[in-house]
């Protein structure tokens, strides 16, 4: 949240310039996310992000926390996906500490990671689809939404902010109903899934936007940090899940997807394929879970001084990573959360320059990005 | 690490009527929109707007009525002015009433395909929320911006309504229910979409605002650009009719619509009326999304009404158009092989009114179906980009629309 | 091949629009929330009350536990020696529903499952002081709750005469009904 | 169990993968960075500033995609000279993580082309992730720095250590293996603990070999060395 500087300023050569203020009240930022943008005409000569309208500080906040009270926190981090953001935390809390996860909970805290990357692509679809000017697929992208959100209930106790996983498992155990439940949404929604590509990823208008804008080579990409489908969709197979697995994901039987071309069009049409792949995901756990058996596994929450740990796992924006590092007290002296969001959206000046007004939009959804998760 | 010092909480007692209690109130209307409701408030809508655009077609003869109005069989200096006023009121009332209609129907369409309500609360299932909104807009705030030009400013919802009201004008809604009968009918309706744009334009760049300048400029780009398909459909019409007079141009279509033969003309010409309506898929002049709200972004009150109720009139008048010139306006189809209209006709001076009616229940049933193919379009599509939009017609609609007016030529010299 | 595209393009639209047109057989998604109240889980984590014994006893013992858990610092508790017997009594009991995360921590840490969530919606309010809450307040919650769960006791519901039953296994979060019945047969004897 | 084991021995082998270099010298943390970007860790993962009440540290996590391995780099500096090089025109990834540990932590970065804070306001007075500060953001009266710590100033090894990474030594885990679309590098250790080394080997597999081998090495089922197979045998073919 910083004031422009002089050199940022200065008119670009050649340019009859507008600086025009894109946020931090936009119906296109997704949250309070503020850029500058420079532009001729309908053409962008140059874009500034400015965050931080929604810092918290979290990280302070956790260091005089113990670790079990830091859980609630982080469910605040992306709000979208509340769930994703305890698991990094708790394993690397768990390896530092040497708990035991037994099976069984393991093969929850994946289906229900992956339950939440459906309902963070559910909701980006949605959005996505409203900054490109269509508003029936956000309406039928909640309406689906409420379905595994009413899941994420029945078993949590809450929909957005759940603070479940918990170090050696899960704080409760499952509603008994609740592999069929999850089951038969899946099942429910692959069936729509086709109706959500017709209206978004195969609808022309749509392509006419998305194809060939904001392409990220992948060497750039790699550079820059960027992690998830944005990574993949630029053709690099790098998927947390499969190169560094976790949970029950050794014994899970998927590919990483990739595509080619690095356009938002295919950032979009890999999210699609990852819903694809997160249902078949949740029903192999639904097949292999144990259905007896303890959900908390045992161990003692105390970790040495001097220990730290660097952990991710891939997130639905991709990978959302905690430093730790341990004074030997009750909680976390030091805990940086790196997040996706935060590290996806630094090649947004990249990205804009020399692209068109209406292209920075298409070009911003397509990150998939969380103001909440940017700014922590 | 200090402890946090928290101030000690406050222990008082919550006071009853403090918590708040839902309201179970007598709640009828707790049903869907169903298509039995489509067809009741159909025909609900359809009653008033017969009445309205009736009264309003009518207002040459009854002006006539009046002796002091009449000198020598034509109207008087002051029975002009009478009529001119008493037509613009009407024709106001006319477009806002239709554009009314057409929101909640617009609301309600959308809200049934995707899954939810829409306007539930005030009146049966949600009929007079538009009322309401329009009572609302009344009463709002009329905001002008300091550093806006405040002439200007105020002239341009004025001038786009205007446009739109001058469309009313030449469309002949049943035989001889037309209020200016003029030979210049087809290039009345080229005029008054080019006055739209200086409206739009002025508007965008008089509100001392970005968004609003951005908006202003494409709007304009697009409404300029997208003149030149509709004019060259419309003008096959004109070839293919032989007559720029829009009532001879229905009573040419009794048996066998234009649509037929110019089935280019037509396509051209609803793609490029979509753009002049500034729908989905291209209603980037006020792209919520990108431009906040385009050119009408510092607009409030009744004058974003007017815009509103312009931009929802044209939803009604460009299908009406569309129907004049190319669905046979008021006539039933196949009304060349046998009119019930005739029939009607035949019961003397009562059954000529009522045969009007009839005609114009063809007219307004076409138009709706016009209208609800633009809504569903706008529930399905996302919007271009500027630049492809202006591909669109630049390099297909135009070299399309000549295409349709060499065939209108052709088939003109081989039928004619 | 531009006829083809433009063809593919169009049926590729006809596609949207059937979806579109196809939509309302799944019916209304809109809960219309004051008249329609909705079916909340044993679990949900909405708001959060005090359950007394239908003798009117409280089941709290002053034990600080929840305090402590607390994250957010939003539970004040004063306490005094029993002068009957051993233990305390409460003399406050304050929750800060304003700052509270509803993250149930001190259901959590509760041994006696005396603070408990409960799914109720209706703390909409004018004004932020009515929302902290006291033990008077918390105690109406927990009357007014019709079922909750404690990590303690499980899923407990207040019958018709006002005392406290747990509910059928079946019902209890866990496995399979059958697991959780086996195991209170290993209990019994 | 196995399956419970095998997460164990993934993590082992993860944290095993991972190596600790601890900077002695601003310009040792910057020799080294370039050393580490020469042996291939392309992919920057994170940049912590930590507060350790005797100075700050600078802690950079990094990996390398082509066979995951992970590294942590760490430099600390005084309350009075928190300058550090800068490493985002090596990793472009680091600059906003850089531009917030200045902004939180208050570590200068020298050499930073765009060095202001990031989520804070320009005129922001404080560093709030440090210790010296509460969480509302005041100064703790009674907080003191702690000593220097001794040992960590005489002990200069791992500059050597760091030195003798290169990428050919770097590349002596799965090598070949890592060929394998699907194989994580835990799963190619596994299998090499076996005596699968090679795609040669690794294709020869008879069926009857896949699910003891699926057993030794922690899987349920033998599908997944069976899908091994197929792609080491495809790879072979195209080669």
């Amino acid at each position: 949240m910083t004031m422009l500087r002089p050199t940022e300023l200065a008119p670009v050569p050649g340019a009859q310039e507008m600086l025009v203020n894109l946020g931090p009240q936009h119906p296109a930022t997704h949250g309070v996310l503020k850029v500058v943008l420079g532009i001729d005409g309908e053409r962008v000569t140059r874009a500034v992000p400015h965050i931080g309208f929604l810092h918290r500080n979290h990280e302070k906040i956790e260091e005089s926390r113990t670790y079990h009270q830091v859980i609630p926190y982080l469910d605040r981090m992306d709000y979208v996906s509340g769930l994703q953001n305890e698991l990094p935390f708790c394993l690397a809390v768990e390896e530092l500490a040497g708990i035991e996860v037994p099976e069984r909970a393991k093969y929850l805290r994946t289906a229900l990671f992956e339950l939440n990357r459906i309902i963070s692509h559910l909701v980006w679809i949605g959005t996505y689809m409203l900054d490109l000017g269509a508003i029936t697929p956000f309406l039928y992208a909640f309406r689906d939404r409420e379905a595994a959100l009413d899941i994420v209930e029945r078993t949590t106790g809450g929909r957005m902010l759940p603070n479940y996983f918990t170090f050696g498992g899960v704080r409760r155990d499952i509603n008994p109903r609740f592999w069929q439940e999850l089951t038969g949404f899946v099942d429910y929604l692959e069936g729509v899934l086709p109706e959500y590509e017709a209206l978004t990823v195969e609808a022309p208008v749509f392509r006419a936007r998305t194809v060939g804008i904001g392409v990220l080579p992948p060497a750039m990409a790699i550079n820059h940090g960027i992690s998830g489908p944005m990574l993949r969709a630029s053709g690099v197979a790098h998927d947390l899940r499969k190169d560094q697995p976790y949970d029950a994901y050794p014994w899970l039987d998927f590919e990483v997807i990739t595509r080619r071309e690095g356009d938002s069009w295919a950032r979009s049409k890999l999210r699609c394929q990852e819903l694809y792949q997160s249902i078949d995901l949740i029903r192999q756990c639904a097949r292999k879970a144990p259905r007896t058996g303890p959900y908390l596994g045992k161990g003692r929450l105390k970790i040495e001084a001097g220990r730290q740990r660097y952990r991710a796992v891939e997130a639905s924006r991709g990978q959302l990573g905690v430093y730790l590092y341990s004074d030997g007290g009750p909680g976390p002296y030091r805990s940086k959360h790196r997040s996706p969001s935060f590290t996806n959206l630094q090649v947004l000046p990249d990205l804009f320059v020399g692209q068109r007004f209406s292209d920075v939009i298409a070009i911003l959804g397509s990150m998939d990005i969380v103001l909440g998760e940017v700014d922590r | 690490m200090v402890p946090q010092d928290r101030p000690a909480l406050r222990s008082i007692p919550i006071p009853k009527d403090r918590r708040y209690q839902p309201r179970h109130v007598g709640y009828s209307a707790l049903k869907r929109f169903t298509v039995r409701e489509l067809l009741s408030y159909g025909l609900l809508f359809f009653a008033l707007a017969a009445l309205l655009v009736t009264i309003y077609s009518l207002l040459p003869w009854l002006i006539k009525q009046v002796p002091a109005f009449v000198v020598g069989g034509e109207l008087s200096g002051w029975g002009q002015v009478v009529y001119g006023v008493l037509a613009a009121i009407l024709g106001f009332t006319v477009v806002a009433v239709a554009a009314l209609i057409l929101i909640l129907m617009l609301r309600k369409y959308l809200a049934l395909v995707q899954n939810r309500y829409g306007p539930l609360h005030y009146g049966p299932a949600g009929a007079f929320q538009t009322v309401a909104d329009a009572i609302k807009l009344l009463v709002k705030e009329d905001f002008t911006p300091g550093k806006a030009d405040r002439l200007v400013f105020t002239l341009a919802p004025l001038i786009v309504f205007v446009s739109a009201l001058l469309l009313l004008t030449v469309i002949p809604f049943a035989p001889g229910w037309v209020l200016a009968d003029t030979s210049v009918g087809l290039l009345i309706i080229i005029a008054a979409g080019t006055i739209g744009a200086y409206g739009v334009l002025l508007a965008g760049w008089s509100s001392d605002n970005k968004f609003g300048l951005l908006g202003g400029l494409r709007a304009t780009a697009q409404l300029i650009s997208y003149e030149i398909p509709l004019a060259l459909s419309l003008l096959t019409v004109a070839v293919w009719v032989g007559s720029l007079n829009l009532s001879a141009i229905v009573e040419a279509q009794r048996m066998w619509w234009t649509a037929l033969p110019l089935v280019i003309s037509l396509l051209v010409y609803l793609i490029a009326s979509l753009a002049e309506i500034k729908m989905v898929p291209f209603d980037l002049p006020e792209a919520e999304s990108e431009l906040v709200a385009g050119f009408n972004t510092e607009y409030s009150g009744m004058r974003f009404g007017f815009f509103f109720v312009a931009e929802f009139g044209e939803l009604f008048l460009l299908p009406a158009i569309a129907v004049t010139l190319f669905f046979g306006g008021y006539h039933q189809p196949l009304a060349g092989w046998w009119d019930f209209a005739e029939v009607l006709r035949g019961w003397g001076g009562f059954g000529e009114f009522l045969a009007n009616l009839y005609g114009l229940f063809w007219f307004l049933l076409k138009t709706a179906l016009l209208s609800w193919l633009v809504m569903w379009l706008r529930a399905t599509l996302p919007r271009f980009r500027d630049d492809q939009l202006m591909e669109l017609c630049w390099k297909v609609l135009i070299p399309l629309s000549l295409v349709g007016l060499v065939v209108a030529v052709v088939l003109r010299l081989v039928f004619k | 091949m531009i006829l083809k595209d433009v063809l593919g393009a169009l049926r590729d639209i006809g596609k949207g629009m059937a979806v579109v047109q196809r939509a309302p057989r799944k019916g209304v998604a809109t809960k219309l929330y004051p008249y329609e109240l909705p079916e909340l889980p044993p679990v949900s984590c909405q708001s959060l009350a005090l359950i007394t014994e239908a003798d009117g006893s409280d089941r709290c013992i002053s034990c600080l536990l929840c305090e402590k858990a607390c994250p957010s610092q939003v539970i004040v508790i004063e306490r005094k020696r029993n002068p009957d017997g051993k233990g305390f009594v409460l003399e406050r009991f304050d929750i800060d529903l304003v700052n509270c995360m509803y993250c149930a921590a001190c259901v959590e840490a509760c041994p006696v499952s005396a603070i408990v969530t409960i799914g109720d919606f209706e703390l909409s309010t004018y004004d932020l002081q009515t929302l902290k809450a006291d033990k008077e307040f918390l105690d109406a919650q927990g009357r007014r709750a019709k079922q909750w769960y404690s990590p303690k006791h499980g899923v407990e519901y207040r019958d018709e005469h006002g005392s406290i039953v747990r509910a059928p296994l079946a019902e209890q979060p866990g496995g399979e009904a059958a697991r959780l019945e086996a195991k209170a047969e290993e209990g019994k004897p | 169990m196995s399956e419970t084991t095998l997460d164990d021995q993934v993590r082992k082998l993860a944290l095993g993968v991972e190596t600790v270099y601890h900077a002695q010298s601003p310009a040792a943390y910057r020799r080294l960075g370039e050393r580490l970007y020469g042996a291939g860790y392309d992919f920057p993962q994170c940049l912590s500033g930590v507060d350790m009440e005797y100075g700050l540290r600078a802690v950079v996590n990094l990996r390398r995609l082509r066979d995951q391995a992970e590294v942590t780099l760490w430099l600390d500096v005084a309350y009075e000279a928190p300058q550090v090089p800068t490493l985002c025109d090596l990793w472009g990834g680091l600059e906003w993580h850089e531009r917030e540990a200045y902004d939180l932590v208050g570590l200068h970065f020298s050499g930073h082309p765009d060095h202001r804070r990031i989520l804070l306001e320009d005129d922001w007075t404080i560093h709030p992730l440090q210790r010296r500060y509460d969480t509302g953001g005041y100064l703790i009266p009674e907080w003191r720095p702690k000593p220097w710590p001794e040992a960590a100033d005489s002990d200069q090894a791992p500059v050597e250590a760091a030195e003798a990474v290169t990428p050919k030594e770097a590349e002596t885990g799965p090598s070949e293996l890592s060929q394998l679309k699907s194989l994580s590098a835990a799963f190619a250790a596994k299998l090499q603990a076996q005596g699968i080394t090679s795609l040669k080997a690794l294709a020869e597999l008879s069926d009857e070999a896949l699910a003891p081998l699926a057993t030794a090495i922690g899987l349920k089922s033998a599908a997944a060395v069976a899908k091994w197979r197929e792609q080491a045998r495809q790879l072979r073919e195209g080669a």
